[in-house]
């Protein structure tokens, strides 16, 4: 006999429940974590459209333009803005779990995590703008 | 404010019936009733048939867990007036067998328990003789949230995956192997690591953050299951960096 | 250490990504996505682009940013397919589409990055 | 299914744990089983708050622990078991931390103690005030690493199995399946736990209904000192959920209808701002819930739907020290009471608490009965006499478990295998349990209005007052009960999980235990510790200094004897506080 305890370890009566296929849509916070998860395809999204922008830069500036004008088109407008408010989703949710996964100490002391969160914000926005100014500042 | 409120409580009876069904009872809707007591004028009143679990009435037992309107609660910390004026659906906790009306069955849980090791694990145990461990406030406080946990199953019933795939550890489980790892008197992470370095284990749980939404006494399994994979992932890399037998 | 699985490092490029999904692309997908194809900020010239790009420091950072973020969408849309869709079955196959799109993209990336420079 | 084990546990909560795991460390030979009636982790040591008494510091001494307690007791304990209590409660709540329990902690690391009630040195563990929480989910937890501990969770024992005098085992119900099975053992020890709920406003939990003492009782085991039922003076009015007697060591006030520290007025010393040990809100359960009493006479109490009741008042502590020494005080009263102690009187009023008395049993915790022992708050040593001092009953259950477990483990490894005589009694047994699920007529009455009843009658014959005229009619009112019991209804006659079925034994064992009390209580006349009586209001050494001893008679009527106390070395005195 081994530590475990003295179960009847199956019961056909037990009524077992099964997860429907659409669980996700059955609490908001589900819900919100399925459309979090599913940034990802936009996040790959935006890789491939770097990726077709930097091929264009590569080709000269009238593959360029061509390629401003093709970003242009309503399709891939709206893509960019659903991509982009995805995106934003999974940059918010994602600094505001992370401090969960550190536990961050100054001087001993535990660091809360609002503080860590409102901290990653700040490195957001210096960030954001540093891009912004790199990219048409400095020209 | 009325005087009354329905709960519509889920009755499954496995010897009559193969499914379960929604049983109505008009309780008092006492000032401060919980939603506990209201299933114990059912079951005193009422009808004796109706099966559910209780112990403490206090929130500390961890045995009143069921489903309130949608949400795990403990139901004896869940009052009838936040939901007046009902009616109140009260079913049991999701993601686990139904033994029967709101009574569920977690042998799951009380079998995984064991393989993380939740007990102090040292090389050489120092005999009682020579006094307490020490440990600062500071050392209790890295890990005392994590031993708060007193097993209500709510956070297995908010978790989906958990429901999609039983194998997995789940939150309380790994919330109670980082309770240990954290201790400053243990020394047993490395062999809790083995364990839930596996699928099963902490990779499974894609954050989806309910179990700490729901966990009535703050424990935060989802942030513990996060630091615990930032340990692995760097305990991992370590062990490919570093020579073999280096640890 | 007696068994490894590979499940922590894929982990650790998923965070990674997610760092740098959360911090590089909001901003970068405003800029080429919306503002500058539409005119609401004036599109960097040519020769700027090109000479930002062409820089060796920006090809790397780049890179890591694309790379990370493709295993950083592999990782999380795989998961993804599992919890929503409920294809524990078909578990290696989707694993293998997921990690091998992210592979090829990391290929994709790099080719496309040094013939821009 | 036959199962047999050489030791069965009966209870997994602080002594039941305690006691498998001494008989795991004794012999690992010995194959261990609990049994319990709820999860282990669900026992009611779960709820205890305030903390675990030992000596550490260096200022204070086993014999100071040992006078306390003593004098607390209204000296009816036997000092020898307070002795042996007093030398072994360091050493294993030392061991507890090494088995994990977040005790609170000095800033250098030791482990912190704080002052309680009726003690003259600052010697109670504590963790936080979840201190029962953290005990019983360490000892849980470290059962866990011992292969050989076997469990039958949510099974209900029914009966203990005797053949010549010895017990052999008992009967259980696997509540889940519904299935009775006969579990033969060499030894059982008895670990049930309390009996609260047999009064109707209890700090007690739904499962301490003293299941252990009725089996005992009905197998032959006698009842000791029954009439001693602790009332813990500061439960919250309604719930009856307990504010630990920490919020008063920590400094908190009672002050009754005119905000007024009504303690300084029943001998128990001069108000001080700052808390003062063995005086005032320091002062003893009995003291304070009879002082309490007084108020309500003098009519300086606050009339509430639930009853009179005082203010507790911790507001003068802050929110920070409110926060790190008395958390859980202060999520149950913003729960249940919808107050906030930081900044408001907390409403508080006696309830009862504890069962001083419990089962017979020597220092080892052997019964009378072969074979059958028993530990925590069903067994009565005695080291509580008649009035257990705060936070002696946490380290009653480690010693006295460890005791009963390493005493077992001995006679186990001596025992033959049990008489084949035991399965026909099992048998008995399950055809017993049948027909109650079965025979029960209809139309007759319900198990919880016999219940409340039973309550009822308990708490106007047996109350903090008790008197010849009180009990003399509590008694009968019981003998009717008992009768109605017999033809009481089932609604309930499904197999699986059947929490009616489990309600009704629980109130036969209530029926047994509120018996026993009542009648024991009827022949001591004298008053002493919980036991005060309006007709003899005086302590009578030479006629009671005496354990009273219930044993049930083979007509099912009681019999009450005494027993001597053991002294060694503390005469009776007068109990001083705050002086
Ligand atoms: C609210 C509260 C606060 C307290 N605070 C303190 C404190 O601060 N300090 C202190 O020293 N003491 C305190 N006490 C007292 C102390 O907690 C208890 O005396 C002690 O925990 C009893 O432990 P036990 O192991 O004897 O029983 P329990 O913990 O009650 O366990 C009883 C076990 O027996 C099982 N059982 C019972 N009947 C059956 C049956 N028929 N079949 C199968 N199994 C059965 C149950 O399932 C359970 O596992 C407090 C008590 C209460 C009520
Ligand atoms: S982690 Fe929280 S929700 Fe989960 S079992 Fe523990 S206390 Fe309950
Ligand atoms: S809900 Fe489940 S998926 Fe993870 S964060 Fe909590 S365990
Ligand atoms: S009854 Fe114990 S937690 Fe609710």
């Amino acid at each position: 006999m081994s530590g475990h305890p003295a179960y009847t370890e199956f019961h056909p009566r037990w009524y077992r429940r099964q997860m429907s296929t659409w669980w996700w849509l059955g609490k908001r916070a589900y819900l919100v974590f399925i459309l979090r998860e599913l940034s990802s395809v936009f996040v790959a999204w935006f890789v491939v459209f770097g990726l077709l922008m930097l091929r264009a830069v590569g080709q000269g500036d009238g593959q360029y333009q061509r390629f401003l004008d093709w970003a242009a088109s309503p399709w891939v407008v709206v893509v960019n803005v659903v991509a982009l408010l995805f995106v934003l989703l999974h940059a918010i949710t994602w600094f505001n779990l992370a401090p969960k996964a550190m536990v961050v100490r100054l001087r001993g002391q535990r660091v809360p995590g609002s503080l860590v969160a409102a901290s990653q914000y700040a490195g957001w926005v210096v960030l954001s703008a540093f891009v912004i100014w790199l990219l048409v500042g400095a020209g | 404010m009325a005087d009354s409120i329905t709960l519509q409580v889920t009755r499954y009876r496995p010897e009559e019936e193969s499914e379960p069904t929604i049983q109505e009872y008009d309780v008092p809707l006492g000032r401060q009733w919980s939603v506990l007591d209201g299933l114990n004028y059912v079951k005193d009143q009422i009808d004796g048939t109706l099966s559910f679990r209780w112990s403490c009435r206090m929130g500390i037992c961890g045995s009143c867990g069921m489903t309130v309107n949608g949400e795990p609660k403990l139901t004896c910390g869940a009052f009838l007036t936040d939901y007046a004026p009902g009616p109140v659906r009260v079913e049991p906790l999701a993601n686990f067998p139904v033994i029967r009306d709101l009574v569920v069955e977690i042998g799951d849980f009380i079998r995984k328990l064991p393989s993380v090791q939740p007990w102090i694990v040292r090389e050489e145990e120092r005999p009682v003789s020579e006094g307490e461990y020490l440990q600062t406030p500071e050392e209790l406080d890295d890990y005392q949230q994590y031993s708060m946990c007193i097993n209500c199953m709510l956070c297995y019933a908010a978790c989906p995956v958990y429901g999609l795939d039983p194998e997995f550890m789940g939150p309380a489980a790994i919330a109670l192997a980082q309770r240990y790892n954290l201790d400053s008197r243990d020394e047993g992470s490395r062999e809790r690591l083995d364990v839930l370095i596996e699928h099963e284990g902490i990779w499974g749980c894609t954050f989806v953050g309910e179990c700490t939404a729901v966990c009535p006494k703050g424990v935060d399994p989802a942030g513990a299951i996060q630091r615990y994979k930032l340990t692995a992932a760097t305990e991992t890399l370590k062990s490919f960096l570093l020579p073999r037998g280096a640890r | 250490m007696t068994r490894r699985t590979v499940e922590p490092i894929l982990w650790l490029l998923f965070s990674s990504g997610g760092v740098m999904a959360a911090l590089f692309v909001p901003v970068l997908l405003f800029l080429f996505g919306l503002a500058f194809p539409l005119g609401w900020i004036t599109p960097p010239d040519h020769d700027h682009l090109q000479a930002v790009a062409s820089h060796p420091l920006t090809i790397i950072v780049v890179f890591v940013v694309f790379v990370l973020c493709l295993f950083h969408a592999a990782h999380r849309f795989r998961y993804t397919l599992y919890d929503g869709l409920q294809i524990k079955h078909l578990k290696e196959l989707v694993a293998v589409l997921c990690y091998g799109g992210a592979i090829v993209g990391s290929a994709l990336s790099a080719y496309v990055l040094l013939t821009v420079a | 299914m036959t199962a047999s084990h050489d030791v069965l546990l009966i209870g997994g909560g602080g002594a039941g744990l305690r006691a498998a795991i001494a008989v795991a460390e004794t012999n690992p030979e010995l194959s261990v089983a609990v049994v319990s009636k709820v999860y282990p982790m669900r026992s009611h040591t779960v709820s205890a708050e305030g903390g675990a008494a030992g000596v550490i510091a260096d200022d204070d001494t086993l014999d100071e622990h040992a006078y306390d307690t003593i004098s607390g007791s209204d000296w009816l304990c036997d000092q020898d078991a307070v002795e042996a209590f007093v030398q072994e409660a360091p050493e294993e709540l030392l061991r507890l931390e090494h088995w994990g329990c977040p005790w609170s902690r000095e800033p250098d690391g030791r482990v912190a103690v704080r002052p309680f009630g009726g003690m003259k040195n600052m010697r109670t563990w504590f963790a936080a005030d979840k201190t029962g929480f953290h005990m019983l989910h360490t000892l849980f937890q470290t059962s866990l690493k011992y292969d050989g501990v076997r469990r039958y969770d949510e099974w209900f024992v029914t009966k203990l199995l005797v053949d010549d005098g010895r017990v052999h085992g008992v009967v259980a119900v696997e509540l889940m399946s519904g299935r009775i099975e006969a579990i033969t053992a060499k030894t059982v020890i008895l670990c049930t736990g309390g009996c609260g709920r047999v009064f109707p406003f209890t700090t007690n939990a739904n499962i301490k209904t003293g299941d252990g003492m009725s089996l005992a009782y009905r197998a032959g085991a006698p009842l000791k000192d029954m009439e001693f039922v602790q009332y813990h003076p500061t439960g919250l009015p309604f719930t009856g959920i307990l504010i630990t007697e920490a919020a008063r060591a920590e400094g908190g006030w009672l002050l009754n209808k005119d905000g007024y520290r009504y303690l300084q007025d029943y001998d128990l010393g001069k108000p001080d701002p700052h808390p003062v040990l063995r005086s005032m809100e320091l002062g003893p359960r009995d003291r304070l819930s009879q002082a309490f009493e007084h108020e309500v006479e003098k009519g300086r109490t606050t009339d509430t739907p639930y009853g009179p009741i005082v203010h507790l008042d911790l507001r003068h502590l802050g929110a920070k020290v409110i926060d790190t020494k008395l958390p859980f005080v202060r999520e149950l009263c913003l729960q249940y009471q919808n107050i906030d102690p930081v900044q408001e009187l907390v409403p508080v009023r006696p309830v009862v608490h504890y069962m001083m008395g419990g089962v017979h049993t020597d220092i080892d915790g052997a019964t009378p009965l072969g074979g059958l022992y028993a530990a925590g708050e069903v067994a009565c040593v005695s080291i509580n006499g008649a009035n257990r001092l705060g936070s002696n009953s946490l380290p009653e259950c480690l010693v006295f478990g460890a005791r009963a477990g390493r005493a077992a483990a001995q006679y186990a490894a001596e025992a033959g295998e049990p008489p084949s005589a035991v399965q026909a009694q099992a048998e008995d047994e399950r055809r017993r349990l049948e027909r109650t699920l079965a025979d029960r007529a209809g139309g007759g009455e319900r198990i919880s209005t016999i219940r409340s009843e039973m309550q009822q009658v308990m708490e106007d014959s047996a109350g903090i007052y008790r008197s010849q005229d009180s009990l003399a009619k509590g008694a009968d009112q019981l003998a009717q009960l008992q009768e109605r019991f017999r033809v009481a209804d089932l609604d309930d006659r499904s197999r699986t999980f059947n929490t009616e079925l489990t309600a009704m034994l629980e109130l036969q064992a209530m029926l047994d235990v509120a018996e026993t009390m009542v009648q024991s209580a009827l022949r001591r006349e004298e008053s002493r510790g919980a036991h005060q009586r309006t007709d003899f209001p005086a302590r009578d050494d030479a006629r009671f200094l005496a354990h009273s001893l219930v044993h049930r008679n083979p007509d099912g009527s009681c019999r009450v004897e005494y027993l001597p106390v053991t002294m060694t070395r503390w005469p009776p005195g007068e109990r001083v506080y705050g002086r």
